[in-house]
């Protein structure tokens, strides 16, 4: 098989390798598949890239990891750089993995819950971001509940706990826990974010930090170069593009091979619109949502205290695309 | 007596500042980022004004602290009183208490908070886990070494074996228990803490991780603190009973320094 | 069976298990203490004085043999005796008077009864000052005196002393041996006394029984015809020093350092 | 010898298959879900079946472990001769190093991690802040409970300090050493997989969190197996390193054993 | 300054400071020790042997006074003296032989010298079956030899024994004590003994210094005329006997227990 390779970019020999990391927000799945796909396929190193991605650790988030520069890279979401720049940790989003806001949240079928009010006084299992609670409670309000919830950190499977029944609710990507449940023949209630008044934005994210766009930005030109590859690949190749994400994650990192390939296959077409290229990141997405969460008063810096304006312009950057 | 005590606390006073005050100039001379290492004063200004909600939650830590060291010593010394059986018991039982040590408690309370909940449960076996070990292990040895010899002029006095313990190798393994306890005290309070950081709605734990998430290290800072101080504080009230309970414990010592 | 005696040992011996070694402790051993006698038990270290006092004081039991204490040599003998080991061993946690009631304690007697007992002993033998002192405070020789206190509070008409005063300097020991025998006379009680030290037996003793080497058996018996009550200076008689140096020889054979 | 100190160890070997045997009827009779707690059967199973991929993630967490023990003996060793020096340094340090023993290790290691990188140095700084207390505290006993007299004896044969240290003190100081090493050891590797927790390429307590992440809790309790194994085995080694370099200790207890 | 003395004593009392009070150890105390002669204290337990002790080794300064040891009153006394302690103190891990070297050790002896002077003396001694064995192997007895012969190694000249038989049980006593008296009169040394034994101090001395209670003081001097070599039996002659009973009046006086 031909590979195509970059004009003006003759494939650099071993030695002249730039090193990268790429800090992950998950155990691997198919929200990284372009990425896995881009190392499978050697096109980092056909860019003069030797890509490392960080194991995905629940003690240290990747926002933190690419802000402090102990990652180059890294994957992130909107509210997260909306809670980085109000906490004075920057971090720019230079491409959106997912068009469209697919994450969602979900109760057991079998709690009874079946509208966002239900879910007052209930128990939400989170991952410990700044901005969950907000976005919550926004949800819920908007379905006329009072938006009061009790809010527990997990360092533990989300899904696991919901199964044990030690929570009522759980915030996820359908296009990963959804479909496992649904494999699991787990029967769920999902409300989706963007179905229940709170305006589309992008997540996940890829983000890289200010220093690294001030000092590198051809090698970031080159990452995205390697990187969009792998996701329009993984838009048309759906089973390749799946295996290659279950051979190149670590081994024993996907027991179910048959999740990941059902998963792409939601996926794949939700990585972008028919018709436009991967990873464009638009103004007004940039501004309905995290506006949204600054008047809802979900912004606040590492004071605690509401910040009221931000340049939401600053936080993302589309010019790293190809 | 009182103030010769709190001056023999001088030195380490002395350099403990000292080296606060070489962290705060490294920080200042911006050797290092105040985001990523906060100043001292900075964390001291943060503790204050953020007291209100950090009580709370040190209320809560001190709380399951509390009950989960309570378990570790009726836990730890049951288990003493087991080991001290008889030697068949104890070739038995202790090879699996060292080995229950070796388990990585980091792997294990995920599932924990499964089978438990979020409530006060994981955090208390947590604690328990972490402390009945150094307890069990004092206290037995303290048991086991009464004087043979005390034990047979008891014998021969037809005591009873359950007067034996009673009389004799109870009271003789109180040092043995407050020295096994004043080390498990000690790290009560972090075990609690890590109960927390896997899954709690309250607590110091749960605080510095939403607060880690918030980017605001010097809350972090601020709570690693209180949980020293809240140490300590363990430590120090430990020894405090243990000088009212054993009075005679006093003298001895006393006696040794003089000698 | 002589009905007058304190106690009998009859051929009593005694083997011990170390691993897969069988140790020889005792030689069949006879010996008698008559009431209100007062027998010493003199041999060298590591014979196997120790291991015949447990076996009286109903700790150990013998490989063979009998013994009987007033004529009865049924089981249990364990509480027939008042047993002083080698160290004091007092309880450290117990002020003096508390450790001197340790035996009633052991016995249930009314606490109130025991405080008042140990109260009246330690009064009449000198140390009611000490009494709600700690062991820790107390010197060497005070610390044996509370000890012999307590085993005479527990049992006074028999006693078991295992070498008391052993761990005492030499001028302490003096002093103490002439409390014992002062103590010994109130109380009308039998002693059988064990001591590496051959004046202190001929001082102390009616009897003294003379052991061999490991595995013990007994190689003479001394009656001490020294007259009552005794005093230091009845050492310096001839007699007296001609049972010592007697003594000594036959000791000096048996020990192998 | 041999045998009779490999049967000492039955008593434990039966008690622990009858545990396992109990644990094992237990989920077979479903009254746990086998997802949850998997059955001893299983984890051996799995254990054998991804030995391949276990043993590269042992291999990788032992590295980290002997290295960081290694650090922490350097470090408690050195602690203890310092505070030996003088009862003014030991007043100025000692209440700082039980200080450090209560901060939570879990809100550290994401600031370790983030100063030090992912790879060994955020995992040995774990190790040997687990470690080195238990060496320190030992070493300096040892070092301090030398006999006074045996002191003043080398004092009249004009010995100087370092020769006090050199003939007497460090060698009286060895058997204290190891206890202090023993418990030491059986932490470490548990220390390991705790920094590998936070961030690790590889190790036990990432292909723990991998594990757990894909549901395979099989996986986890069988690298909990690893981890208890490699302990106990650092625990006999340390023991066994005793014994060789202390002869005398063992005759000491000989002796000790048969009086 | 007499220079056929070995030890001259001058004046020298002690003070110690326990916290705010003052313990007053030694009241001023003269002593002389000629070469050669064998010269004992004795006095009651606690009434500041020791202290005296560890001034002459130089391991303490005396409050006031004077302490030349041949003649020369200069700093620093310690190495001029073999100081035995009152315990063994051999170091559990080093072999017998290697603790009978401890002090040419310190002293940078070349070790296979060391090894060898080691070894002649646990010959000449009758200890060498031993020299390979760990002192936990030893019996009390056995220990205390072996610290003696330590002692020696160091410094053969002048020997402080600080009550070497203190905790031994009276029969092993007797033997080491001619043990001793063989080894003094091997060197030819210059000995300054302390023990609590009357009896011991008669047989052994050419001297006796009975020191008062606590602060001590010199209450009286005593020549032992005996004849040399000493034997057992002289113990028994009336002038023996004569000495242990004035001894002990007078001691019984000093001790308060
Ligand atoms: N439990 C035991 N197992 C094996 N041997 C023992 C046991 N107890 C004592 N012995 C041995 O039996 C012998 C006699 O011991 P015992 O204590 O009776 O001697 P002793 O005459 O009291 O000595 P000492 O004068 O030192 O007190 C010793 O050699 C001892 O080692
Ligand atoms: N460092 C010290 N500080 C205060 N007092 C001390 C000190 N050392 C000894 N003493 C006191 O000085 C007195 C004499 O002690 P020393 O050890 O010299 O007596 P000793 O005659 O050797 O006694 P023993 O016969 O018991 O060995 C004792 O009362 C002791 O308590
Ligand atoms: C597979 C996968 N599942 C859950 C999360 C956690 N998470 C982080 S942000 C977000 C939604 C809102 O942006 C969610 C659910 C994740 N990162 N990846
Ligand atoms: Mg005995
Ligand atoms: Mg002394």
């Amino acid at each position: 098989q031909q590979r195509s390779s970059n004009a003006g970019q003759n494939a650099p020999t071993a030695q002249k390798l730039t090193p990268m990391t790429l800090a992950l927000d998950w155990t691997p799945n198919t929200n990284h598949t372009g990425i896995y796909v881009a190392l499978a396929q050697h096109w980092y190193r056909d860019e003069g890239i030797d890509l490392k991605i960080l194991p995905y650790s629940s003690n240290v988030s990747p926002d933190t990891l690419v802000s402090s520069g102990k990652a180059d890279v890294g994957i992130g979401s909107a509210e997260g750089i909306v809670a980085d720049a109000a906490t004075g940790q920057p971090v720019v989003s230079i491409a959106a993995i997912v068009q469209h806001n697919t994450s969602a949240l979900v109760t057991l079928a079998s709690s009874g819950i079946t509208r966002p009010r239900d879910l007052d006084g209930k128990t939400y299992g989170g991952f410990g971001a700044p901005y969950e609670a907000a976005v919550v409670s926004a949800i819920i309000k908007k379905d006329g509940g009072k938006g009061v919830f009790k809010n527990v950190t997990l360092d533990v499977d989300a899904m696991e706990a919901l199964k044990s029944h030690r929570i009522d609710f759980v915030w996820i990507y359908q296009g990963w826990e959804g479909i496992q449940a649904e494999r699991e023949g787990m029967k769920l209630n999902t409300f989706y974010i963007i179905k229940n008044g709170i305006p589309d934005y992008y997540t996940p994210t890829i983000i890289t930090g200010p220093h690294q766009i001030k000092n590198e930005p051809a090698l970031l030109r080159r990452f995205m170069a390697a990187t969009s590859k792998g996701y329009e690949y993984a838009r048309t190749h759906v089973k390749e593009a799946a295996q290659m994400l279950v051979d190149e994650a670590p081994k024993g990192a996907f027991p179910d091979p048959g999740l990941v390939l059902a998963s792409q296959q939601y996926l794949s077409p939700h990585y972008a619109d028919q018709g436009r290229k991967w990873g464009l990141q638009d103004a007004a997405a940039w501004h309905g949502y995290p506006g949204f969460m600054l008047d809802a008063g979900a912004i606040t810096d590492s004071a605690g205290k509401p910040i009221k304006n931000m340049n939401f312009d600053t936080l993302y950057s589309n010019e790293f695309l190809p | 007596m009182k103030l010769r005590w709190i001056a023999s606390y001088g030195p380490a006073f002395v350099l403990a500042i000292t080296l606060l005050a070489l962290w705060e100039l490294y920080v200042r001379a911006g050797l290092i980022s105040a985001t990523t290492l906060p100043m001292p004063t900075a964390i001291a200004q943060a503790l204050f004004a953020n007291w209100d909600i950090i009580s709370v939650h040190t209320l809560q830590t001190l709380f399951e602290t509390v009950i989960g060291l309570s378990v570790a010593i009726l836990l730890g010394a049951g288990l003493a009183v087991l080991l001290d059986l008889s030697a068949w018991v104890r070739r038995a039982v202790y090879p699996l208490l060292v080995t229950s040590q070796t388990i990585p408690m980091v792997a294990l309370a995920p599932l924990l908070v499964l089978w438990f909940g979020f409530d006060l449960g994981p955090k208390i076996i947590v604690v328990a886990l972490y402390c009945f070990f150094p307890i069990a292990v004092a206290c037995a040895d303290g048991l086991m070494s009464t004087d043979p010899d005390l034990l047979k002029l008891l014998q021969s006095m037809r005591a009873s074996r359950w007067e034996m313990l009673w009389l004799v190798r109870l009271p003789g393994a109180m040092p043995a228990f407050f020295s096994g306890l004043r080390i498990a005290a000690t790290y009560s309070v972090t075990g609690a803490i890590f109960g927390e950081y896997v899954a709690a709605y309250q607590g110091l734990g749960i605080y510095m991780e939403t607060s880690y998430n918030a980017h605001a290290v010097v809350l972090v800072f601020a709570a690693i603190v209180v949980t020293a101080v809240l140490s300590l504080l363990l430590f120090g009230f430990v020894s405090l009973i243990e000088r009212i309970a054993l009075p005679w414990q006093q003298e001895a010592q006393a006696r040794f320094r003089l000698k | 069976m002589n009905s007058s005696l304190k106690l009998l040992v009859q051929g009593v011996s005694r083997v011990y298990q170390d691993g897969p070694r069988q140790v020889e402790a005792l030689q069949p051993i006879d010996l008698t203490v008559d009431q209100g006698e007062f027998v010493t038990i003199i041999g060298p270290s590591g014979c196997g004085k120790s291991t015949l006092f447990n076996i009286i004081a109903g700790i150990d039991e013998p490989s063979s043999g009998l013994v009987a204490i007033d004529g009865i040599a049924e089981e249990p003998r364990a509480g027939k005796t008042g047993y002083m080991l080698q160290q004091p061993l007092l309880l450290p946690w117990r002020t003096v008077e508390e450790n001197v009631m340790l035996g009633l304690d052991v016995r249930h007697v009314r606490r109130k009864e025991a405080h008042q007992q140990a109260h009246e002993l330690l009064k009449r033998f000198g140390l009611s000052e000490f009494a709600q002192s700690y062991p820790a405070r107390l010197s060497g020789g005070m610390k044996q005196r509370v000890a012999l206190l307590r085993t005479v509070l527990f049992n006074h008409s028999f006693l078991l002393l295992d070498e008391p005063f052993g761990a005492l300097d030499a001028l302490t020991r003096l002093s103490l041996q002439m409390w014992l025998l002062d103590l010994w006379q109130s109380f009308h009680s039998s002693v059988l006394f064990i001591t590496h030290d051959v004046r202190e037996a001929i001082l102390l003793s009616d009897r003294i029984y003379v052991l061999s080497a490991r595995p013990a058996c007994v190689r003479r018996i001394i009656e001490v015809e020294l007259p009552r009550p005794r005093q230091q200076e009845h050492l310096a008689l001839a007699q007296a020093v001609r049972l010592e140096q007697e003594l000594i020889a036959l000791l000096m054979k048996e020990q192998q350092i």
